[in-house]
């Protein structure tokens, strides 16, 4: 399987090793990124909190280079990229005149014909029986709380994607590798990601709520498909009080201690909230 | 603050701006609080998101344009997600936000429009977002120097705060985008 | 002393259970309007067939008025939407055959509708008598042969 | 022709502004006209002897009044013309007040306009035909669909009047949803109390034949010649020789396989049951999808402690039709429950509220079934998940009305009451208990009802929150309720115990079924449309079918029982006599020129358009052709203006006589 990458920003600093877990393990499934060349930022958060033309102008430069490829799907790793890319799409599919001034402003042409997929997706079409096939290490005995975040089922009017208040597809991947994926509560509750830097405060109270709820149903580690949500879950530990640190791992790369990758390998070493106790019961110490 | 309702000439207020913006009507809203009691921010709120839309429903613009709510407001879709209206709040938030920008509104939350600025500007300069950058230009705009000493140092040593940003080749559209 | 204005002679077609009681309302009322217009009673506007109205032009009605219940309203469930649904294919018909279908007026006007009659009728004498006697049709006529 | 023509002064009133002596001496001279004469007051006896006397002396075979509105006296004349031995559809009117010295002020203007106007009528009556009014006879017999509170109410209703009515209930017993409440806003009386001995009195009344386990298959006919198909469902019990013992149930093995639906899935029931202990008939059913007989072919248990041998394993659904003169429609509603993962089509769930998932998150009916001294707690309220006694419980309304998202944007009227009665029960039962309840709005606009909501908070101290939840989930054996009290704005964390959703009333998934087989129309809800919302509130826009109850929209007792007297009493009008009396202005189909295209059948609202086989003389059919009920026809003449080969005539308001009048203007 071939597919359009996008990996965004967040991919090439604060969630580098997302990007390193994914290209190891999506080798080793048979998929070969094709990555968007001179892709642009989508604008973040940041774009759309503040204007609007902008926060769907800038993803749509990165759709017309999509189409210039000639990639049908394109796989945007981080949930915020995803959601912008599918809100973008969809308004510029159903308002036309704002079509039309967004294709003056960037003065190229957009069909809209590519499919955006985020992670989970992609896991989906890669299919967990392939996960099971390939696995090499049980994670039999983990528990593991995945976490879905805001941004990848809503709105789910756009995104149609799982279910929009009980998602559970990313449990089904999770299970795919031995582990157990736990109910909990806060599996779409927000980290406050667009908080990072202006409001540390609330991004710490939001996150340690997340990380609570996942320790409150027995969690060894939180499963999250996000780099914002990564660094919020991951980084802001240190600042909480009173708090007994968990692990935040990536969905990749859980998947890839499954297939037999090696920690580091995956870049698990480059998390503040070390996985070693997990890396334990898996026999995996790094 | 003038709240009775004298309006001889039709302004456009705010609530037709959001229209306009939005392509919803902010009266669709019939407050039921649903939004406000799930949003993961509420706690750190002035006004309640349901009391931004009624500030706006009732012509109270100054109160919806100077209330910190959008600019603490996530953007998580929460409340968007589970109206019973059908009434996208989350991007009621957003146009709220664009016209205070626009009009140059004092605004409450100063530095997350900071921080929203600083990002900007990254992508406009470098067609990506160069988090040092951003850090650096916030923390000169707001002063908040100390934030983040428990982190910075760590990130840089784990590679994740690259000194040099990622620029793309071919700017001339984003420039086009932020001339717009 | 003025010339003699011209006056319109008008035909309206209007439903039993609301337009003409609407009517009649407005005659309780004592409420004026200009006696140019005639009515011809049906049950329902959903009666009323398109060629009603070209005999009505040939008969040299200058204007045509049809008027029923207010569409939810209607006494017989959906006639005035089966009507609604022909009258719009059938304006095309009538610009098709010479009548300018502007002179072709629809109304809706329910049995408490009194005062909204005579604004109707008001309304429809006003514009008809601007647009002056209704000739073209004549001429039309002489092509086309209406069956009866 | 010799058409007479009457012009009237009524009084001053046409007098003043129209020359009416002038409009009698023009019309005189219109040809056909054999006799003109003005008079002061054309309805007063006198006035009416002038039109019978010159019927009879001038040998008038049709006659003009210039008068009124025809919604004024046309039924005085008409009569007056049948009086003199004149058909009275020979008959027609010139509304020379209302249309014209009224509104007019010119003399000379209007007095024109008015010999214009008798003009038009004179034209139309020489082309009227005489007619005579339809009698149809009238089957003094009711069909009642649905056997809840409305139904029975009905059914009680007609038959003692003294007419047969016939009640079909789709489920094994009647009662409906009102045997499954605890007790009753405003009075808290028990519901079982005050249903119960109507239930009786409906199986023992002599007029009334029940058919429980039964459905409508099909309706032919028209208003007082209905013919009704039932279905009855195969019980597997032969109902004629079953005591109601009840040794089949106690001894079926099946017991934690199917749950109750009457006890709202709380308890479980067996294979062979009475879906409650008062139930009427008294006679079970057998749910064969349980069944181990019908499942492995072996058991039996029933079979051999059934002392009077009415097991039918081999029973088969069976047909029975009957004949009658009015239908009403009482198949009251649905409770809004939320699945887990709904299915794509209806509706769209509560993932938020975690309905499904959660066992103490319950719905109104559920809670009805813990309150209730019948139901499977004995009416101490205990959490389904471990039965113990809730300390602090949740009510939450609006749940799924007033929700457009959700698809159901309507006020389910009701839930505001229920819940209050709810909170009360919780709060009389378990006095140190806390009961919130989050409300957007208090509906409670009933005699005694806002009083009921206000003991509630003030008796009663249940805490009133205004606002909407946004999401419940599970911790530590809690259910953490998060909402807004939108009034202190203050956000509002309640860990409760319990959580009661006051969900939406819906109508029933197969009203829009049930809807075309009587030809009813419905809202986008499933609700059946009332003829008029205000002046025909119990009927149907078919002649002959009324609604009783909450099949038209949510509704509560009182409001369902008076609907159900009314629908008794409109079809107990119609019994009234023995023959129906129509307007003979119906539509009727030219047999000969019939293309057979069926236009007309699409645009008439009341399904009286037919199709009729023409045949030759061997059987052949040799086209098929429109036919017009005309118990159906309501004489709207739709048909009659799309006819592409002019067909179908409206009779009274045919095209000639409109051209007729046309060529008059
Ligand atoms: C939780 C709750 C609490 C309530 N509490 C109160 C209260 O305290 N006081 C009050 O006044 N009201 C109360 N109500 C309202 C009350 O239940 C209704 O007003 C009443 O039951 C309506 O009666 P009905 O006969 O119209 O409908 P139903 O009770 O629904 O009866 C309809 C009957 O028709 C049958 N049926 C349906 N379709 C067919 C078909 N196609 N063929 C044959 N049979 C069919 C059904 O099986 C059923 O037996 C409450 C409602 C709820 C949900
Ligand atoms: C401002 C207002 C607006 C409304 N708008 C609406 C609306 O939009 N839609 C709607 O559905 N409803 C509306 N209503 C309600 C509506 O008016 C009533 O539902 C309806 O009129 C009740 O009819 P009734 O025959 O019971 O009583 P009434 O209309 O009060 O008639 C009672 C009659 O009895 C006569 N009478 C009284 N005592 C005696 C006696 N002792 N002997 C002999 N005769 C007696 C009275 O003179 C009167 O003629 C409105 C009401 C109000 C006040
Ligand atoms: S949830 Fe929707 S309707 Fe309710 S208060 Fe918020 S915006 Fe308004
Ligand atoms: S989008 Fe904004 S207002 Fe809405 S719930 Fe999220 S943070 Fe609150
Ligand atoms: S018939 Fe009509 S117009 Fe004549 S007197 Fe009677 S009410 Fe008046
Ligand atoms: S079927 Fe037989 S055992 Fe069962 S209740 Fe009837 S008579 Fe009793
Ligand atoms: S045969 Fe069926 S109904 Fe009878 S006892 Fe056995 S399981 Fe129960
Ligand atoms: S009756 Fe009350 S609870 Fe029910 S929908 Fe209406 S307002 Fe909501
Ligand atoms: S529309 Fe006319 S021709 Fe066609 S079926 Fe009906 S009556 Fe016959
Ligand atoms: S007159 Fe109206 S009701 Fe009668 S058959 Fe024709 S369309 Fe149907």
């Amino acid at each position: 399987m071939k597919i359009g990458y996008y990996p965004g920003c967040s991919l090439t600093g604060t969630g580098k090793e997302y990007d390193l877990s994914l290209r190891k393990i999506l080798q080793k499934l048979d998929v070969e990124l094709e990555e968007l060349n001179d892709w642009s930022c989508c604008g973040a958060t940041s774009a759309h909190a503040t204007n609007h033309l902008m926060s769907i102008a800038l993803p749509a430069i990165n759709l017309s280079i999509a189409e210039s490829q000639r990639i049908k799907e394109l796989f945007a790793p981080c949930a915020a990229c995803y959601n912008r890319m599918v809100v973008a799409k969809q308004e510029l599919d159903t308002n036309p005149p704002l079509a039309k001034q967004v294709e003056e402003i960037i003065e190229r042409t957009v069909n809209y014909s590519t499919e955006i997929i985020n992670i989970v997706e992609l896991f989906q079409k890669i299919g967990a029986e392939k996960i099971s096939e390939l696995k090499t290490t049980s994670l039999s005995g983990i528990k593991a709380a995945c976490y879905y975040g805001c941004l990848l089922v809503r709105p789910f009017d756009i995104t149609h994607f799982d279910d929009a208040e009980q998602p559970s597809t990313m449990e089904e991947i999770i299970k795919a590798t031995g582990a157990e994926a736990v109910e909990w509560n806060y599996k779409m509750e927000c980290c406050g990601g667009a908080h990072s830097i202006a409001h540390k405060e609330i991004v710490v109270e939001l996150s340690k709520k997340i990380l609570d709820d996942a320790k409150l149903h027995s969690a060894d580690v939180v499963v999250v498909a996000c780099p914002m949500c990564h660094s919020n879950l991951d980084m802001r530990q240190r600042s909480m009080k009173n708090h007994t640190e968990i692990p935040v791992l990536y969905l990749s790369e859980f998947i890839g201690l499954a297939l037999g990758v090696s920690p580091k390998e995956l870049g698990v070493d480059l998390h503040f909230v070390s996985a070693e106790p997990l890396l334990d019961k898996v026999g995996k110490s790094s | 603050m003038d709240r009775t309702h004298t309006s001889i000439v039709h302004v456009e207020t705010l609530s037709d701006k959001i229209e306009r913006l939005t392509n919803q009507s902010p009266m669709l809203c019939y407050q039921c609080g649903k939004c406000s009691a799930g949003c993961p921010v509420r706690n750190y709120m002035d006004d309640s998101p349901n009391k931004v839309v009624r500030y706006v429903q009732l012509g109270f613009d100054d109160q919806a344009l100077q209330s910190k709510t959008p600019w603490l407001c996530a953007g998580c879709l929460t409340c968007s997600a589970r109206c019973p209206q059908n009434f996208d709040v989350a991007k009621f938030m957003d146009a709220v936000r664009q016209i205070s920008l626009e009009e140059n509104v004092e605004i409450a939350e100063k530095d997350t429009v900071a921080f929203h600025k600083a990002f900007l500007n990254q992508i406009k300069k470098y067609g990506r977002a160069f988090e040092f950058g951003l850090v650096r230009e916030y923390k000169l705009k707001t002063l908040n120097l100390l934030q983040d000493v428990d982190v910075a140092p760590e990130m840089l040593l784990k590679g994740k705060l690259s000194l040099l940003p990622h620029q793309i080749k071919d700017k001339k559209q984003i420039k086009k985008v932020f001339e717009k | 002393m003025e010339e003699k204005k011209f006056e319109p002679k008008i035909a309206a077609f209007v439903c039993n259970w609301c337009t003409y009681t609407g009517a009649d309302l407005a005659g309780t009322s004592r409420l004026k309007y200009a006696p140019n217009i005639k009515m011809i009673r049906v049950p329902c506007t959903g009666r009323i067939d398109p060629v009603f109205i070209i005999k009505a032009f040939e008969k040299g009605a200058d204007g045509v008025l049809i008027s029923g219940c207010h569409p939810n309203d209607c006494h017989y469930n959906t006639g005035n939407f089966h009507a609604r649904r022909r009258w719009i294919l059938f304006k095309e018909l009538l610009s098709f055959m010479g009548i300018d279908s502007t002179r072709l007026h629809f109304s809706w006007v329910s049995a408490s509708e009194g005062k909204k009659f005579v604004d109707v009728v008001t309304e429809v004498v006003e514009k008809v008598r601007e647009q002056g006697r209704f000739e073209k049709y004549a001429k039309i006529n002489e092509e086309f042969v209406i069956h009866e | 022709m010799r058409i007479g023509v009457f012009i009237c002064h009524c009084g001053e009133n046409i007098g003043r502004t129209v020359d009416c002596a002038a409009v009698a001496e023009s019309c005189g001279r219109f040809p056909g006209v054999a006799y003109s004469i003005d008079n002061k007051y054309m309805c007063s006896d006198p006035g009416q002897n002038v039109v019978k006397n010159a019927i009879r002396e001038k040998n008038l075979d049709a006659v003009v009044v210039g008068s009124c509105s025809p919604h004024m006296h046309e039924k005085t004349f008409r009569k007056a013309c049948a009086d003199a031995g004149l058909n009275p559809y020979l008959f027609e009117m010139a509304n020379l007040r209302e249309h014209c010295s009224w509104v007019h002020e010119d003399r000379i203007e209007a007095t024109k306009k008015a010999i214009e106007l008798t003009r038009i009528a004179v034209e139309k009556v020489k082309r009227n035909d005489p007619l005579s009014p339809i009698r149809v006879p009238v089957t003094k017999r009711s069909l009642v669909i649905g056997g809840g509170i409305s139904g029975i109410q009905a059914a009680l209703d007609i038959a003692n009047a003294g007419f047969e009515v016939v009640l079909v209930e789709k489920e094994p017993s009647i009662g409906g949803h009102m045997s499954q409440l605890s007790e009753t806003f405003p009075t808290l009386d028990c519901s079982q109390c005050i249903l119960t001995p109507r239930m009786v009195e409906v199986y023992q009344h002599p007029k009334i034949k029940l058919l429980t386990y039964s459905e409508v298959e099909n309706v032919e006919g028209f208003i007082g010649n209905f013919k009704v198909t039932v279905r009855k469902k195969a019980r597997s019990i032969d109902e004629t020789k079953c005591n109601g013992c009840g040794n089949c149930q106690q001894k079926c093995p099946i017991k934690k396989k199917a749950y109750s639906e009457f006890e709202e899935n709380l308890a479980f029931r067996p294979a062979i049951y009475v879906p409650f202990p008062q139930a009427v008939p008294n006679i079970p059913v057998i749910d064969r999808s349980v069944c181990t007989y019908y499942q492995t072919g072996k058991c039996q248990m029933c079979v051999k402690v059934c002392g009077r041998e009415a097991i039918m394993f081999n029973q088969e659904d069976s047909f029975v039709t009957e004949d009658v003169g009015s239908i009403i429609v009482a198949t009251g509603y649905k409770l809004y429950t939320i699945d887990k993962k709904p299915d794509e089509s209806a509706i769209k769930g509560y993932g938020e509220y975690g309905y499904g998932k959660y066992k103490d998150v319950v719905d109104g009916l559920q809670f009805e079934r813990i309150a209730s001294a019948s139901g499977p707690t004995s009416g101490e309220i205990l959490r389904p998940s471990d039965k113990t006694v809730p300390k602090k419980i949740v009510f939450i309304q609006c749940v799924g009305s007033r929700d457009e998202a959700k698809g159901f944007s309507y006020c389910s009227k009701i839930c505001c009451m229920y819940t209050a009665k709810h909170a009360m029960l919780y709060k009389h039962k378990v006095h140190e208990g806390e009961a919130y309840v989050f409300y957007m709005d208090i509906r409670a606009g009933g005699k005694g009802y806002d009083e009921f909501v206000r003991r509630a908070i003030e008796e009663d101290h249940v805490k009133y929150i205004r606002g909407r939840v946004s999401r419940i989930y599970e911790e530590n054996g809690k259910y953490i309720v998060k909402g807004e009290d939108t009034l202190s704005n203050m956000p509002v964390t309640i860990d409760a115990d319990m959580v009661v959703l006051a969900t939406a009333m819906i109508a029933q998934p197969n009203a829009p079924k049930l809807a075309q087989t009587i030809g009813m129309s419905y809202d986008k809800y499933g609700f059946y449309n009332e003829a008029h919302p205000k002046l025909r509130p119990v009927e149907v826009s078919t002649a002959g079918v009324f609604l009783a109850g909450a099949c038209q929209a949510p509704k509560d007792i009182p409001e369902s029982v008076a609907m159900a007297s009314a629908a008794a009493s409109k079809s107990l009008v119609l019994f009234g006599s023995d023959f129906l009396e129509r307007e003979p202005t119906i539509a009727k189909v030219n047999e000969s020129v019939c293309a057979g295209c069926f236009y007309c059948q699409k645009v008439c609202a009341y399904n009286a358009i037919e199709k009729k086989e023409i045949k030759d003389r061997n059987g052949n059919v040799v086209k098929v052709i429109a036919y017009v009920n005309s118990g159906l026809c309501q004489g709207c003449g739709t048909c009659n203006a799309v006819c592409p080969s002019k067909s179908v005539e409206l009779i009274g308001f045919n095209d000639e006589q409109i051209y007729a009048e046309i060529n008059a203007l």
